[in-house]
């Protein structure tokens, strides 16, 4: 497709950190014009890759070759001035600054003084372009992680790039999202961007790239055209083994109602919801980023004031804190895993425990029980880190994932309610997750899942609850589960106008 | 939703009451004032009030930036001290050349904001190039800054020569449109402040570091160089409120500016600043800083039960007036 | 004649730094007594008290009194000297009585009436009795107070008067005029010498706390210790013959009643009050100590 | 990669070079000492300072916890002033019934303990119910807690029954085995302080909320409770060191404990706490504590040119203490 000298271009790289050698000699090439992809497990080695070309990271060894010279960079902020900008996977933004702030840190507009204006209009364009209903002002801290990832990604676009290098960008993304970040990404393409893409949906891999990467363990496995590789062949190179369907066969039988949520509202936005779950269910939540699932699921453990009852096994109880939740059964995960999940200064031990200390010994914790719960997560969940005593931070981020997911479970839950539980994981890891879902559900606890991943929905739900602008807009079960079923509901297709308009 | 993407940008926000608070702790320490005392609106009081919260004000408007992008100086009092030592010392010793008269002051000023620069600097190095926490490099200023205006001052007392004091004299009791000079300078340095805040880069990058430094760093903002800057500035806003410091009384002993410190990050904080950076108000710094003077004016209107409980009172108010400000838990 | 006496409410404004050590709280103390008695004598006399605990707000204060509460005369005690010489000097200007206590300004004239301690007195003295009690060669060690022109003069004063006894003064760290301070630099001074015959404290409050540090070491014995300004714990000691605690020398904290008194006669009577009354620093002996002893103040 | 799982634990790991910095700098401290003086070594002078580095020390361990938190407390100074004020009149007052003797002096110890366990209540209330900035509560509460102490002492000092006092002296001046009192009560705090902190819920909960208290919140940790009780863990503390402090000199007054904040809070940031809360090391504040004694008592032990410089080589030695730990910049 392309003979020019690659855009920008790894030359035998090596990255160690401490000891321990992350990548092993890789050679890899963007080219003009085209969407790389690059796949792998967690903590393959992708989100290095793209920092070292990124300029955040140097290499320990080899060379970065941008226009097929040596690159002139050495720092993030000097690669973006070359015209290599990165999208990275944990959210490069300043909670205390606002939206539009943050698109124009580090290059404002304006003399001497601030151009306010001109930089709301610009960040106006561009979340229009986006599609996206964030407001400039907004503070960061106040918008959930799929609106910041819009905000990312508006924040890329708005560095004119040449090179541009998405780390995962639609893991937090809503099928609406994604549909318009493709467009973005093909309008670069056809201005002949060079684009570096990485996700652990196969199916994007298969829909956007020209050529396909796959890395193992921090080596390159294999290299791939358009067309060359299924998406059976990529998770096959990817976790060196053949993958059957990853979705367990249902076979749920719901038990009796363990929960009952009736006339339940988290002020401002989630309006009198209702439902039930049973024992030994998968109850699947699904709506648009925004409807209100997260507010609902938080509302439900005691994170924000809500009202309405909610009954356990029948019984009326009231939940204040995560406290209360936890002392009826209840767990929650996070979607935001940085901010609200794990303390990322700490270490894998500290962050597994944190929920369930008490378990660890009164008064004095043991550490022997604490690094026993250690190596069963890192055995159960398939938790690839360098070091047992490194920071969370310095993880994979799917690698993140799988750690708050093991922290969650840990309390062992009646009632398990997940907030994009396989967010950033890998397709190998996300079979075992979703089997151990599975285990769950037959060992008669229930689960809640709340997703933007369609596939996943479809995949795991008994049952599935749609939402939209705070309010349940349906309910499917049994062959009612589809994906047209959901999209309708989402989109809310019914055209009811009258209702109040989109909240912000 | 995607509607709302079309709907038009609200330009103006109405400060939340949160951000109000301070104003109304104010507000209502005014109120209180006047209550208390027919002479508390008297221009002659205002202008005292107005002029004596200059030093601090300038002082705190400095520190707001330092405590935005994340820092703390505790050094400023000393600095202030060791700045009016030195700068007095100088313009003693110039005196004999120079004969009484503006060179003589000019020059005066200008060791002022340089030593002031250089104090800055040295916190700003220290705790940008060797990476020291703020708290401990300016802590041990605070210690040395102090010890040396003692030293310089032999355990005593450095005066102004008593011609050249007269002279200077107006530079903090005389104005303009009879409004004093240190209330129009402090003004001036509010405004600036705020300007600079809100509509320049550095404002706004003071506030990107001290929310988190390395989106600020991955952002290309020079983060060494902005904080460093804000160290600097502040060392030259000291020497600023030193210059209108030392006409009023004219000496400078290693007793000189205790507490300043303690008194501008106060301001700072009651203003609405947040402690850990992030976000900075300078106007509610301005506000801090009249709160704070107020209440001793306000402390001397009254006849109390005993002087000792004037830090009773002055306590109580400081942590009233911040519960106006904050409706909710989040500290 | 004078205002008062016609009827006319006279306000006295009464500016004293505020009761950081021993000292200055029995100066507060004496001075909110006095206040007390002249408000009930003179029922025309309105006092304004305010204590400062900096330089800058006791020009502040001053500044208030004149701006609001339209006071006729001021009682100052300078909380430094050099700073407070043109706020008062233009009290004095707006027409007002001015009255200074113990710390003169730095300027001659500004002040109608001048009571003061006499700190150079207060350092002579105290080295006269050791110049007196030591043989020469003996070792002495010293505690200086806060870094300022009065402590430069008594310790001027002190070195003078020993200087050439042949006394020797091991060491002078600053104890800050306080009992913690004092107790530890004088524990160091007490690993650091192994022999020390006397203890200059130059206060009150610093003898407590070398006493302490005497005794903590079982030392009593090697030294004695002279403080300074009479506080009634010393006072009651030297009254009971302690053998460490042989003397002490007068810097009375009731000085600022008599300013208070001279200057409130100024308005109710026609005595006329110009002038400078020091009040010396004398030596408190067993002899003597019962005049000093005042068993209700704090101090 | 993937066998890194299966990699057998390494528990037990080597402190880091950052880790040790202010232990070197206290063994350099040390070295000093023993070179400028003779004396320097011997157990008198050992236990001197020891002993005086107690009250300093305890409080400090408690502000470990505050600071680790993710608060702060400037209050404690003042604090110990109150504490020492209230506990001598209680004892004074109950001294006509009890009569001198252990249950008189018990008495005086619940109370200081029962208003140190108060006066932290108060700030940590103030901070968690009221949700105000800590810096503030705590700057309003220490001039409340002094101003409430000099009032109560009328302005003078407030001193215990002389016969009480010889009772009680025992408890600073005497001890076990040869160690003062002040000594193995310090160390005693010290350990179970260490102990708390690694090894026990509140321990991790405390770096918890300081490192991210919405990421406590969510793994259902009682963050606000967690909060006030390390303030309330610190006025315990405050009041034990008070127990100590009072037999030493029998009096409190209004300069009692003066700046005791500042050394409580330098302390805590040389051994290696972070200011901003999220990692705690009580051992480190124990060799900040001793650091900060030594340097003073270095200061006494050798001749120097001008005790005016003292506080510039206090300040230049502290700055230093914390460059030996921290390499890199970033903080
Ligand atoms: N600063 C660091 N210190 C130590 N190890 C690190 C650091 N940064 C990354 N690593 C390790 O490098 C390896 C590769 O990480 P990387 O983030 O590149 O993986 P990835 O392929 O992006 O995975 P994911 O799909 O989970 O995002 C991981 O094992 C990670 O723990
Ligand atoms: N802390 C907050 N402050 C203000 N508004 C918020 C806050 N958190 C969420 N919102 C608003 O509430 C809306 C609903 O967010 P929520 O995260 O519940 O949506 P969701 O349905 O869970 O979507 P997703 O999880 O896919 O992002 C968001 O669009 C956001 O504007
Ligand atoms: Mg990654
Ligand atoms: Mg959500």
């Amino acid at each position: 497709m392309n003979t020019a000298a690659p855009a920008l271009e790894l030359v035998d790289v090596r990255k160690s950190y401490g000891p321990i050698e992350i990548l092993h000699g890789i050679d890899f090439a963007l080219h003009a014009g085209e969407v790389h992809a690059l796949i792998g497990e967690n903590g393959a080695g992708k989100s290095t890759i793209m920092k070292i070309l990124g300029g955040f990271v140097p290499p320990t060894s080899g060379e970065v070759r941008l226009d097929g010279k040596a690159a002139p960079y050495t720092s993030g902020a000097e690669a973006e001035a070359a015209g290599v900008v990165v999208i990275h996977q944990e959210f490069n933004l300043a909670a205390d600054l606002t939206v539009s702030e943050n698109i124009w840190l580090g290059r404002e507009i304006g003399g001497l003084f601030l151009d306010h204006k001109a930089m709301r209009r610009g960040t106006q364009a561009l979340l229009d372009e986006l599609d996206c209903s964030i407001r400039p002002q907004t503070r960061i801290r106040d918008l959930p992680v799929s609106d910041r990832q819009m905000v990312e990604i508006a924040k890329a676009l708005a560095r004119k790039a040449r090179v541009l290098i998405m780390d995962e960008p639609s893991a937090v993304l809503t099928h609406r999202e994604l549909e318009v970040l493709f467009r973005q990404i093909e309008r670069l393409r056809s201005q002949n961007v060079a684009l570096l893409y990485t996700s652990h949906r196969l199916e994007e891999v298969t829909r956007l790239a020209d050529r396909v990467t796959v890395l193992r363990d921090g080596a390159v496995v294999r290299r791939a055209a358009r067309g060359e590789l299924t998406e059976d062949g990529m998770a096959t190179a990817m976790i060196g083994r053949d993958l059957q369907d990853i979705y367990p066969p249902k076979r749920h039988h719901a038990g009796e109602v363990a929960l009952e949520v009736r006339g339940f509202s988290v002020p401002p936005l989630v309006q009198d919801i209702s439902f039930a779950l049973r024992r030994g269910e998968v109850l699947g939540i699904s709506g648009l980023i925004g409807s209100g699932r997260t507010e609902l699921a938080e509302g439900l453990v005691g994170l924000r004031p809500a009202s309405g009852e909610i009954l356990r096994n029948g019984r009326p109880v009231t939940i204040r804190s995560v406290r209360d939740s936890a002392s009826h059964g209840l767990a929650y995960l996070t979607e935001d895993r940085k901010e609200r999940g794990l303390l990322l200064d700490k270490t894998l031990r500290e962050n597994l425990t944190l929920a369930n200390l008490s378990r660890f010994g009164t008064p004095f914790l043991s550490d022997t029980r604490e690094d026993a719960a250690l190596t069963k997560a890192i055995a159960d969940f398939d938790i690839r880190a360098p070091r047992r005593d490194m920071r969370v931070g310095n993880l994979s981020g799917g690698n993140q994932q799988k750690l708050l997911l093991a922290k969650t479970l840990l309390s062992d839950p009646e009632i398990l309610i997940i907030d994009e539980p396989t967010r950033g994981i890998d397709v190998g890891t996300k079979s075992q997750i979703y089997a151990f879902i599975d285990v769950l559900a037959a060992e008669g606890r229930s689960v809640i899942v709340i997703s933007s991943d369609m596939p996943e929905i479809l995949g795991l739900s008994d049952r599935v609850l749609v939402m939209r602008q705070g309010r349940l807009a349906g309910e499917l079960s049994g062959e009612r589960v589809t994906e047209t079923a959901i999209v309708r509901l989402v989109m809310g297709t019914s055209e009811d106008v009258g209702e109040e308009p989109a909240h912000v | 939703m995607s509607d709302a993407a079309a709907r038009p940008l609200n330009g103006f926000r109405l400060p939340s009451l949160s951000a109000l608070g301070p104003l109304l702790a104010l507000i209502l320490l005014v109120v209180l004032g006047a209550l208390l005392n027919d002479n508390f609106l008297s221009s002659g009081n205002i202008t005292n009030v107005l002029a004596r919260s200059a030093f601090i004000g300038m002082i705190a408007v400095g520190m707001t930036f330092v405590i935005t992008s994340g820092g703390l100086d505790l050094s400023v009092g000393s600095m202030a001290a060791f700045i009016a030592g030195v700068m007095i010392l100088a313009m003693n010793a110039l005196l004999p050349s120079m004969g009484v008269g503006v060179p003589l002051v000019l020059a005066g000023m200008v060791i002022a904001l340089g030593v002031g620069l250089l104090a800055g600097l040295t916190n700003g190095l220290l705790v940008t190039r060797a990476g020291i926490e703020p708290f401990i490099v300016t802590l041990g200023t605070m210690g040395i800054f102090r010890s040396l205006v003692t030293w310089l001052a032999d355990g005593g007392t450095i005066s102004l020569d008593f011609a050249v004091r007269q002279f200077y004299r107006p530079v903090y009791y005389s104005g303009l449109f009879g409004i004093a000079w240190p209330i129009l300078v402090f003004a001036a340095v509010a405004i600036a402040g705020q300007v600079a805040m809100r509509h320049t880069r550095f404002g706004r990058y003071c506030e990107a570091i001290g929310s988190n430094d390395k989106v600020a760093l991955y952002s290309a903002v020079n983060v060494d160089r902005i904080r460093l800057l804000s160290y600097v500035l502040l060392g030259l806003l000291v020497g600023l409120a030193t210059i209108m410091y030392v006409p009023r009384l004219g000496s400078a002993s290693g007793s000189t500016g205790m507490l300043w410190e303690l008194e501008a990050i106060a301001a700072v904080i009651i203003g609405g600043t947040a402690l850990k950076g992030g976000y900075g108000r300078v106007w509610g710094t301005v506000v801090g800083v009249l709160i704070l003077s107020l209440i001793d004016n306000i402390l001397n209107l009254a006849d109390l039960v005993s002087p000792y409980l004037n830090g009773t009172i002055q306590g109580g108010i400081i942590v009233l007036a911040v519960v106006l400000q904050r409706g909710k838990s989040s500290a | 004649a004078p205002a008062a006496a016609q009827g006319k409410k006279v306000v006295i404004g009464v500016s004293i730094p505020s009761a950081t050590h021993g000292f200055m709280g029995g100066l507060n103390w004496h001075a909110q007594e006095t206040l007390k008695r002249l408000k009930a004598t003179y029922p025309n006399l309105e006092f304004v008290l305010a204590t400062a605990g900096a330089v800058g707000k006791q020009v502040n204060d001053i500044e208030d009194m004149m701006a609001t509460r339209n006071i006729d005369a001021l009682v100052v005690l300078p909380f430094e000297s050099e700073p407070l010489t043109s706020p008062v000097k233009s009290v004095k200007d707006a027409g007002k009585w001015v009255t200074v206590v113990d710390r003169g300004l730095s300027q001659a004239g500004i002040e109608d009436l001048y009571v003061a301690g006499d700190n150079t007195a207060f350092g002579r003295v105290a080295g006269e009795y050791f110049r007196a009690n030591l043989k020469p060669g003996a070792k002495i060690v010293v505690l200086r107070g806060i870094p300022t022109t009065l402590d430069n003069e008594r310790v001027d004063a002190f070195t003078a008067a020993v200087k050439g006894s042949g006394i020797e003064i091991l060491d002078m760290q600053h104890g800050n005029w306080n009992r913690d301070k004092a107790f530890s630099v004088m524990q160091d001074y007490l690993s650091k010498h192994q022999q020390i015959d006397a203890v200059w404290a130059a206060d009150d409050d610093m003898a407590i706390g070398v006493l302490e540090a005497i005794s903590q070491a079982g030392r009593q014995k090697e030294m004695w210790v002279v403080g300074g300004a009479g506080m009634k714990e010393i006072v009651k000691r030297i009254m009971n013959k302690d053998p460490q605690l042989p003397v002490d020398v007068t810097y009375p904290p009731a000085l600022i009643s008599a300013a208070l008194e001279i200057t409130a006669l100024r308005f109710v009577s026609d005595t006329p009050v110009y002038g400078r009354f020091i009040i010396g620093s004398t030596l408190i002996t067993p002899d003597n100590a019962a005049q000093f002893f005042f068993p209700d103040s704090p101090f």
